[in-house]
């Protein structure tokens, strides 16, 4: 390693917020904050975000709601959760007690929903950003995923921008099942998104060959952990190449520095750390000090001018 | 939701193999640890990374500690009690002493002791059986009458070493095969193993059809049950909300509830022991 | 195991045509067939499938062409071959000598390339079926995948078809990076498939940390192997689900007879081994006795029963 | 394209590591194999697969045969150099005695013995000084007289075995950095080797852009030039096609050839040793 006499500065942009390092939970993999807390302070990341909250509460699907696969895993937890209100009322004021920096994850079944929940948020204080999952079924499209569909996408991101006024940034987080990720991309950034989210969960399923039925009570699930992470790195230098202002949050598969350096060069401006942490607790706390360690030994003296560094010119 | 205390004890580490040795069906690993070892509780579970370096195998598995103390030397040591099954256990069962296993413990809730003597019946499925004999022994020390059932398919799956014998009162087998104690399930004996020893509080561990028959007759009987529950956990902190089941809370609503942080030890009679891959009806959030 | 005193039959049916059992290379892993056959004889497994014939000869691109990743691996060849007149000049017959069921696969760059190549096909002998990789660069429109779109997909299939006459079966082969596979797949069988092969690669990226630029030349390259075996069983199980009496050539990381009766389970009528070949050379041999211990074990009397078993109603 | 009869010794099977000596900056491994072990030639490699059951890494790594013979008890044993670099040569170079890997060997073409005395030079980077020790010998056998140069970035990245030495005429070293022989690359001393000592062949392996360079120095003196190159392999048997060079055939046409079925030993003058990253105009079928 370099010796270094200069101060690395390591924190990033979330569209107009800065947060102090890149880092972040995956929502829906840190649970309510709490259980995490056990194992590091939530203020030494650069901030939560938090499993995507819906309007009602929810008890989600039924078990088996999970299978390993190589390199990975399938999940199909539905969404379980409190619903707004109850989050509201306690998750929120403890992470702040916390000194945690909140990215609030939001879920909706229809375009309502998402003007209301953005509704709800638009006054509450601690929160840094909105991070809004639209890889969920559209009730009122077939059950069609509202990611899969720059008419939907649009849609749920437009209400949440005329909701939640010009205050809080949002992200669009989007889902890697579409053949053009790029036109759905510069879609919800039309539609008033500030930034992105990539990539939620692949659809897979796996069967049980003992039982000889889908392992999953909802068959199909969502892949995650490394084995996705190439899917990770092509969208995020896809979507990176077209839309180079967009800040990107970029997950999938990172389970190590080197993993979320390689995410960074691809365009991420932060990185979430989701199935990583079900091997190894204090994953995104390793995660952190190992990409500060490798952005200083490759002599940037700021995380911003990594981000994607793989795009410059080859000479 | 109250503020999950339970895990505050947990501590991730590396722990070296101190012995590992096949007992009939089973490995018996003795982890090196510790002063984590004074905070386990006879139901408490570790989760272990399996596969090592650059393994495909991305989750930690769960096992009961199988017992847990400071040796006179001052080393602290974990037991074990694994069935190799699949790829993780069977890295996990064939570790050499010295080697090291990296390791989250302890996790989870732990049997409830009873602050006055009562007459306890144990009851163990399998490698079920490993969470009851340190939870027997804290029993006796309490002054409680102590039973056993053990139950397994077969002799070599019953897990119940001499040591752990000398603890309890009485021991019962059950083997599907008929190849140890009585042919039949455990739930066949419970009954008359029940009413003969005026039990007063069952604590169980072992598969979920065993749980589920056992609340049966617990609730019959008007008996306290407390069993020890196995979901396929991803995490095993509490976080990824794979390891649900519906309970009963003290509000009388139920919920699809973690049963890694809010178990595995629950109150059986709590437990909707329904079908698999539905949720119940009523269930909050439905 | 079970004590079996009936003989297992492990045949099956591609469209019209039997082969001896399911077991298939898969396009792109079995070089000329050659090269495998140092390690064991091509006739013992099901068929051969050739790497994708295209019109012309082609380099191919550029080194690097591939990166290995968790569970799996990118390649970017790029088509590599000598072009239909030498394939079927040098390649045919000496397979034809080995005594092994030939499916050839085919690629184009026009819709006119399928129909071309498909007449220079239609009657040469020792032929099982056509497999027609739809998963390549449409020059003819921006570059787009023709299995990315329901009406290239359709004019290609449709060009083979046509020029292919009654005679052989064909294969469309699809690329699961879409939004709706099912759609697809209705549409191809419309335009006259006989059957399906599920799935090609899934498009990644991995970016070099050293050299801080995406690995391959290319940039992008298809990811297979193991990591994507669970959208292999997604996809095989949603189209078999759909389109019940179309079979199906199952692929995507399977390394193990159990591997292989999973995508049987979900549809497959024949499975082809890719990726594992390169790990172990012997590979599509060992998936074929274990599968077929798999399916005796279970029970099965032959391997048809066994196709789609996870669909069943459950009790 | 002719019938690859190249591979047609080749056997899979599980070898027990003999010895893994660490020297330098590699590991020296020796494997208990079968006959093959008389089959393989200077130049030809081995893939091994690595990680070990339920390992994330799904393709082989490729390794230079140092050395195989039978032993004197009837042993065959197989010799390689191993530099630990990303995870699966860790894991390669981490296997204790005792422990089995599953190889593939012999792969690949080996370095052309001229059938006449003639004076060779051998050229090795790094690890790619292995092959050459063995070559050395049989050149020796053949009546040629054998120089060698080694060259690497610093002194124990030089593999140079004491007995090695011992069969060649001279051995010049270089290192980047000083620490052994000449302070520079292998291509500042090779013009003054060439010219002392008339040489009529040279032999090489080791990194590509060595390998480049020493062909246009080969090149300039009208000298043969046969390298053992190395691309990224996923297969080593010749069916993916990732491993290619554009190579001039005997038709005067360069084409995208396997380095692994066709090489790795290839007539370096017939190499374009164009720039990485793209495809050189001319090549067939671009
Ligand atoms: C609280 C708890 C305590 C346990 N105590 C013991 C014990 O003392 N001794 C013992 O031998 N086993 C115990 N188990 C079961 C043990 O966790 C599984 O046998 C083990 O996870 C199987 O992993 P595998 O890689 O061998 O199997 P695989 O089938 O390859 O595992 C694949 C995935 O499924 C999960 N899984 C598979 N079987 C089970 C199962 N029975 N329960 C939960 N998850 C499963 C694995 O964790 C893994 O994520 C316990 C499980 C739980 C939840
Ligand atoms: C014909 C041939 C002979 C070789 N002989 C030797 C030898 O005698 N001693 C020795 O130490 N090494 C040798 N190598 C290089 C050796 O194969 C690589 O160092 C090894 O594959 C790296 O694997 P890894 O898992 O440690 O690294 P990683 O970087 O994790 O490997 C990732 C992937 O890239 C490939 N890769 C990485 N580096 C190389 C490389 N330098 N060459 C080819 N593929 C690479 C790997 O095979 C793997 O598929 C040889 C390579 C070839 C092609
Ligand atoms: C158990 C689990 C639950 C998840 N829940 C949510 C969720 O509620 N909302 C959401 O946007 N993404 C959810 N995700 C997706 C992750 O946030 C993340 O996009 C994905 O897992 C890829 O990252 P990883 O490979 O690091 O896990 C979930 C993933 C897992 C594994
Ligand atoms: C090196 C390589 C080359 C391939 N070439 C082709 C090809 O020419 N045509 C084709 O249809 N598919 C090609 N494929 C895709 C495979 O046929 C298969 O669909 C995919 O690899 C998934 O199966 P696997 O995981 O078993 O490898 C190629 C795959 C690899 C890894
Ligand atoms: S296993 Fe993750 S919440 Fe219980
Ligand atoms: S490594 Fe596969 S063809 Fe050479």
């Amino acid at each position: 390693m370099m010796e270094t006499n200069y101060t690395f500065d390591f924190s990033t942009a979330l569209a107009d917020r800065r947060i102090p390092n890149p880092i972040l939970t995956a929502s829906g993999t840190a649970g309510s904050g709490k259980e995490l807390s056990q194992f590091f302070p939530l203020s030494d990341i650069g901030a939560v975000v938090t499993k995507s909250i819906m309007l009602k509460p929810r008890s989600g699907r039924a078990t088996p709601r999970m299978a390993e696969t190589p390199s990975g895993m399938l999940n199909s937890i539905g969404l379980q959760g409190p619903g707004i209100d109850i989050f509201l009322e306690n998750d929120i004021p403890w992470l702040v007690s916390q000194g945690a920096r909140i990215i609030v994850s939001i879920a909706g079944e229809t375009v309502e929903d998402y003007a209301v929940l953005a509704r709800k948020l638009r006054a509450v204080p601690g929160i840094t950003a909105l991070e809004v999952n639209i890889s969920c079924p559209n009730v009122e499209n077939r059950g069609q995923v509202f990611a899969c569909n720059p008419t939907t996408a649009r849609e749920a991101i437009s209400a949440v921008r005329r909701n939640i006024g010009g205050e809080l940034p949002i992200f669009a987080k989007l889902s890697p099942d579409v053949t053009d990720i790029v036109s759905i991309a510069t879609e919800v950034v039309d539609a008033g998104a500030d930034g992105l989210a990539l990539i939620n969960t692949i659809l897979g399923m796996v069967i049980d060959t003992n039982t000889m039925f889908p392992r999953l009570s909802q068959k199909t699930g969502g892949l995650s952990g490394p084995a996705i992470r190439p899917v990770a790195v092509r969208a995020i230098y896809q979507v990176h190449a077209a839309l180079p202002n967009v800040p990107i949050i970029g997950m999938g598969g990172v389970a190590s520095g080197r993993d979320a350096f390689e995410l960074v060069l691809a365009g991420a401006s932060a990185i979430s750390v989701g199935t990583a942490t079900f091997g190894n607790p204090t994953a995104a706390i390793s995660i952190k000090e190992e990409l500060e360690n490798i952005l200083i030994e490759k002599g940037f003296a700021t995380f911003h001018q990594a981000i994607g560094f793989a795009h410059r010119e080859e000479i | 939701m109250e503020m999950p205390t339970i895990n505050s004890r947990a501590q991730q580490m590396d722990a070296e193999v101190i012995s590992n040795k096949r007992l009939g069906a089973y490995n018996h690993i003795v982890l090196a640890v510790n002063e984590i070892a004074t905070y386990a509780k006879p139901g408490n579970f570790v989760a272990i990374s399996v596969g090592g370096a650059g393994s495909s195998m991305v989750l930690r598995r769960a096992f009961a500690i199988y017992r847990a103390q400071i040796r006179p030397d001052g080393q602290g040591v974990m037991e074990l009690v694994v069935a190799p099954h699949g790829n993780g256990s069977k890295w996990l069962a064939s570790r050499e002493p010295g080697e090291s296993v990296n390791i989250v413990a302890p996790l989870g809730t732990a049997f409830g002791i009873p602050t006055e003597p009562v007459r306890a019946l144990l009851i163990g499925g399998g490698y079920g059986s490993a969470p009851l004999f340190a939870l027997a022994e804290n029993l006796k020390t309490k002054g409680c009458r102590v039973d056993m059932v053990l139950g397994a398919s077969t002799a070599a799956k019953i897990y119940a070493p001499l040591e752990g014998k000398r603890s309890v009162n009485s021991m019962t087998l059950t083997t599907d095969d008929g190849s140890a104690g009585t042919q039949g399930r455990v739930s066949d004996v419970l009954p008359s193993v029940i009413e003969q020893n005026q039990i007063e509080i069952i604590y169980s561990c072992g598969p979920m059809a065993m749980l589920s028959a056992i609340t049966d007759i617990a609730n019959r009987f008007g008996v306290m049950h407390q069993c020890s529950v196995e979901e396929s956990m991803a995490c095993g902190i509490g976080v990824c909300m794979t390891c649900v089941l519906p309970v009963e809370g003290r509000d009388g609503i139920t919920r699809m509830v973690r049963t890694c942080i809010e178990g595995p030890v629950m109150d059986g009679s709590k437990v909707t022991w329904s079908k698999s891959r539905e949720i119940p009806d009523g269930v909050w959030g439905k």
